[in-house]
């Protein structure tokens, strides 16, 4: 393991440590997502006006985009993860990437699903095949992709160095979908919110969708440090530490 | 040992240290130390199960082993270091079967290049062959087809055998061809590391013997 | 209330294209937070049938059980 | 000690795979024959339309030429792994690479190459015009390798695993879409007498990219793979 | 000695393969995908223009499930013949014809019902009119099974020759060309709004005809085929 | 021999005469005679590549030997009066390698049959495999395969065994534990045909033995 890495950092990376981290910080982090995610909620449905043009339709907004970022967002940090797995052999990094990848085919499968639902209304047809729409169907099936090659493999650490693997060549799609609207003409719409420029974008049309967008990092963390423990306990099932785990689970 | 080496180097050609092996953290084999000289041969003992043919593939380098130490030449076993001094020859023969010995053997020397003053004819007629050169490997008989994958053994430079199994299948004359190519491989300055089950009498004194235990 | 609450569920008329997003969104983030709880408890299971067959390979081992003397 | 010098190792290990496809020439003519049965059963299934027939043509025929390709790609390193063959390879002091290249240079010109031959007598089934044809062609030409190399690193990706043939099909159709994308884009353009450059350009592009990147991609790949 | 009767036997192949496929479900699912993948392509060749994706929906659909199932035919016996399984088989006291029913059975679950599961998905993709979803389900429920039972028998047949798959092909061809004319007569018609009535009768008429006869003949094929 | 049989029977349980095989016109091996009879072992000797798989698949009935006589009970052999009665092991083993053994066995005995007083657990245990039961057999290794591969002869009801190679990949232990079988079987009432090239001692006297020539 690279020397440069914080002592604190190589002693969390140890999987029994972050087991107990992970399970610590996961309440925090899904209540949290919870009380954003309801306020955020009651902001989007009954706060927010509806719109001069759409009418109310235009809420799907608040589902769909922060879905649709984290989508990509959490392809990136997959990416990345599986970048350090590939390089340094380090087991934490393969599960959180490998562990990424059901949430964020969740959350590109929403995308997908509501977007539809709104093309439904705002272009008339519930699919065309213009790149953003195909760039994100194909995200979707990336992420298929290394879910089905890290559970094909026996071994389950090969298996993840594969899934890696193929999860770093798919990142060239990410900008792919984030320009798409730009490099080609589309049906979709370009950026309207501007998280560092003026947005075009009513103020309390805004807010509930930034707060929307926390909660949903929220709760990427939350899911994350659950789904990270559960294949800890599979990849280290011969430790003493998981198997006193599962005596333990009996005898309940 | 009864060999022509001049003596025992300082640096062994190949050398294990409390080498592990797990499957999905169950134990295949336990801490295993040997070290392996040129112009030496070692025999693997185990029952079956015990890990002898993961041990070979483990040396050859297509699987890795997490714990303990490999070193070879002295240095840490790694594929770009030892490719093409060693030689594995395993339970799957890697033979083409719809291609001929003679035209599998070109491969193989395409591949690993040629070792001086042999030629396939002449090997394949010490492998007892003669005449088959050209039939497709599928057609051969179990034996027959063991016996052409000896063959590249004999045709392609490497320092270090592993042979795993290379008896079974094999008649008596099949058996006696083994050995002789083992005892002139080991003279030739050669190492060889081979599993087996039978009682075989190696030519040229007793081997070194690592014993595997499930 | 009530007329209000009516008409905040008909969404202005979109009531069929803005509630499913919304469920969808719950339900499918709902499964991905139980998913893990299910898995858990499967690996548990088999990692407890692992350790027992081990102990039955081991047991094995020492009894030179296998074979039993020809008769 | 003489190591063999990486020129003759390519040739024999090119050889080889030609003079195996040959051997069961029968499997190779599979694909040919699979993209002929589509097309014939096209206008049995869409019924004798001919205005119909000529529209659809390009894409059939693209399509039809692709998914022939796809089905044998899955076998690309089937047999090697079962027989063995693979890990020979992988243990000859040769860099892995440019022999993968060489599987996939094979791969290409027995699958492939065939198809591209039959694919004018393809298109004149179902009428495409005779001007769009070299255009087809054309795109034939680099959609083929491109799909080859992309294919290669996937199918060595799934080497290891048991259930490799769903993942793969799984991970090709997010690579399949934009190269038909760009391969229909510059037929439907040519039949309609609008410029078809910019299309096969970009194919042309992302083709050598592949050619250098892919297999590379494919030893790192086969050695995650096979490591169990 | 107590030899097994019938029943049991058959229970415990069909039982057998069903496992079979179920480990290795990737591989079941590989048909279903690459008819999923074609759908997919289809829009990107021809352009997203919905009266013609409508036109050649069914057509399109009927020629990709069939094409699917072509895709597995191949391998129906040739995992049971290298592993030495098939020879077992033949040396249990079973008659041979309903054992290999059974596979054809199996055979028929594991690809063309998945198969017919999607297909609605497929036609809604290619946009075909919800109308007509009734009897493409039918005329696959009698298409399918009929291309599984004659493909066996031509499966067989080849098993012992190495240059199986261009013979397969070229034997299915003829064999598919009326399954598909009946079975897209039926949808073409229900298209329209006329009675459909009488392709798909025609189709019932042959399965039940190659239900009883080609199994016999598989198992004559295969015996045929194996003694060399 | 020092088995179990009230006296040699009038007609032999299989019988041989002027057996010659060819393949496009190529002898395989020349005309044979043997006769065996229930409760009796004969060894089938040869040098690879002589003839001994091909003649256990005619015998079978797998192949098809056109000139010679062979005869099953007395009468000629076919596929109806001998199926069931006859089970083969040869270098494919017949195993499905993503099923377990118990699988695979579970299967057999659905084809074949259920004999008496046995049951798969105790057979998987008397061949050496507790405890592997349930792993894929693809994940087994070549020795345990072929004990998998034994368990089936214990299991299913069948008169005559045809061995080719048993002994090939097992250790001390098996090649102890396929002598056992045999001596039991014979001792049963059973006769087996089986092909080695390694000096093995059977138990309960010298066997027959049939000499194949190239
Ligand atoms: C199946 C159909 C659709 C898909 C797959 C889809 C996908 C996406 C994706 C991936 C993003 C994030 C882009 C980024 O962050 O770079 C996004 C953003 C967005 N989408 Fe969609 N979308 C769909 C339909 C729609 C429809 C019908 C509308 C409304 C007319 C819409 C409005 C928006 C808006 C306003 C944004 C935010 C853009 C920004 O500020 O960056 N989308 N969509
Ligand atoms: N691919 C695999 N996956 C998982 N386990 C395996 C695999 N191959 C072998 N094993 C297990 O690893 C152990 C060692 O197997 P190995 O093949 O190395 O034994 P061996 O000593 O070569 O035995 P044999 O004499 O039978 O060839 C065995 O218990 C076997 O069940
Ligand atoms: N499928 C085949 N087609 C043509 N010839 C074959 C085929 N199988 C074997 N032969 C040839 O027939 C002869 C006898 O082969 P067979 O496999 O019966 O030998 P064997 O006695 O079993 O040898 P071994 O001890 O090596 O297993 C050999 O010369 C072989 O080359
Ligand atoms: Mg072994
Ligand atoms: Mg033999």
């Amino acid at each position: 393991m690279a020397k440069w890495i914080p002592l604190w950092l190589h002693k969390l990376s140890s999987p029994p440590t972050f087991y107990a981290f992970a399970g610590k910080v996961r309440p925090w982090a899904i209540a949290l997502a919870l009380i954003l995610g309801v306020i955020a909620l009651y902001g989007a449905l009954v706060l927010a006006p509806p719109d001069y043009q759409q009418g109310d339709d235009y809420r799907i907004i608040f589902i769909h985009v922060p879905s649709a970022w984290m989508s990509l967002f959490i392809y990136a940090v997959m990416g990345v993860s599986a970048f350090i797995a590939l390089v340094w052999r380090i087991k934490l990094a393969e599960v959180v990437a490998m562990e990424s990848a059901p949430i964020g085919a969740a959350f590109t499968f929403i995308t997908l699903v509501t977007g539809s639902l709104w093309g439904e209304r705002m272009w008339g047809t519930w699919w065309t095949w213009d790149a953003r729409l195909t760039s994100e169907l194909v995200l979707l099936f990336l992420y298929l992709g290394v879910i089905g090659l890290y559970h094909s493999f026996e071994d389950r650490r090969q298996g993840a160095r594969a899934a890696a693997f193929l999860a770093i060549i798919g990142i060239i799609n990410v900008p792919i979908v984030h320009f798409s609207v730009q490099w080609w003409n589309t049906l979709h719409q370009g950026s309207t919110v501007n998280l560092f420029g003026k947005s075009h974008i009513a103020t309390d049309m805004l807010w509930p969708l930034l707060t929307m967008m926390v909660a949903t990092k929220a709760y990427y963390v939350a899911s994350l440090c659950g789904r990270v423990r559960t294949d800890l306990l599979a990849l280290e099932g011969g430790k003493d530490w998981v198997r006193k785990i599962a005596a333990a689970e009996k005898s309940r | 040992m009864a060999v022509m080496t001049a003596a025992i180097p300082a640096t062994p050609l190949l050398e294990a240290r409390a080498l592990c092996f797990h499957r999905q953290d169950e134990p295949v084999f336990g801490p295993l130390d040997f070290r392996l000289d040129a112009g030496e041969l070692t025999l693997i003992e185990g029952d079956n199960g015990s890990g002898k043919t993961t041990l070979m593939r483990i040396l050859t380098g297509l699987l890795h082993a997490e714990e303990g130490e490999l070193l070879w030449r002295g240095e840490p076993l790694h594929r770009d270091r030892c490719v093409g001094d060693i030689v594995f020859l395993g339970h799957q023969l890697g033979l083409k079967s719809e291609l001929t010995p003679r035209e599998n053997l070109r491969v193989a020397i395409g591949l690993h290049g040629h070792r001086e003053h042999t030629d396939i004819d002449a090997v394949l007629a010490q492998v007892g062959l003669a005449g088959y050169g050209d039939e497709p490997v599928r057609r051969l008989s179990a034996g027959q087809k063991k016996r052409a994958a000896l063959a590249r053994l004999l045709l392609i430079p490497a320092t270090l055998w592993l042979l795993d199994e290379p008896y079974a299948n094999l008649d008596r004359t099949g058996i006696e061809l083994v050995n002789r190519l083992l005892a002139e491989h080991i003279a030739r300055g050669g190492a060889a590391l081979v599993t087996s089950h039978g009682a075989v009498g190696f030519h040229g004194g007793e081997p070194q013997r690592i014993r595997m235990h499930a | 209330m009530s007329g209000s609450f009516e008409s905040f569920l008909a969404m202005g008329g979109y009531a069929a294209y803005v509630w499913p997003s919304y469920a969808v969104f719950l339900l499918v983030l709902l499964a991905d937070w139980l998913a893990p709880a299910f898995r858990r408890r499967r690996i548990l299971r088999e990692l407890r049938g692992r350790m027992a067959r081990q102990s039955a390979r081991e047991r094995g081992k020492d009894g030179a059980a296998p074979f039993p003397p020809a008769p | 000690m003489n190591h063999a010098p990486l020129a003759p190792a390519c040739a024999a290990l090119l050889r080889r795979d030609l003079t195996l496809a040959w051997r069961q020439r029968g499997d190779i003519a599979l694909p040919v024959l699979y993209a002929l049965i589509v097309s014939t059963l096209f206008p049995f299934a869409l019924g004798p339309d001919l205005a119909l027939l000529q529209r659809i043509a390009g894409g059939a025929v693209l399509v039809t030429v692709l998914l022939a390709m796809l089905l044998a790609l899955d076998a690309m390193f089937r047999s090697d792994i079962e027989d063995g063959s693979l890990e020979q390879l992988m243990l000859s002091p040769q860099p892995l690479a440019p022999m993968l290249g060489m599987k996939i240079l094979a791969h290409w010109l027995t699958t492939a190459l065939p198809l591209i031959v039959i694919a004018p007598l393809l298109a004149s089934l179902l009428h495409l015009p005779v001007a769009v044809m070299p255009v087809l062609l054309l795109a034939l030409l680099l959609a083929t390798p491109l799909i080859s190399l992309l294919g290669a690193v996937l199918v060595a990706l799934t080497a290891g695993s048991r259930r490799s043939g769903m993942l793969l099909a799984l991970m090709l159709l997010p690579l399949c879409v934009p190269v038909v994308i760009f391969a229909a884009g510059a037929l439907a353009a040519a039949q309609q007498g609008l410029p078809w450059i910019a299309p096969i350009a970009w194919l042309g592009a992302a083709l050598a990219l592949a050619v250098v990147l892919a297999p590379l991609a494919c030893a790192a790949a086969l050695r995650i793979a096979l490591d169990s």
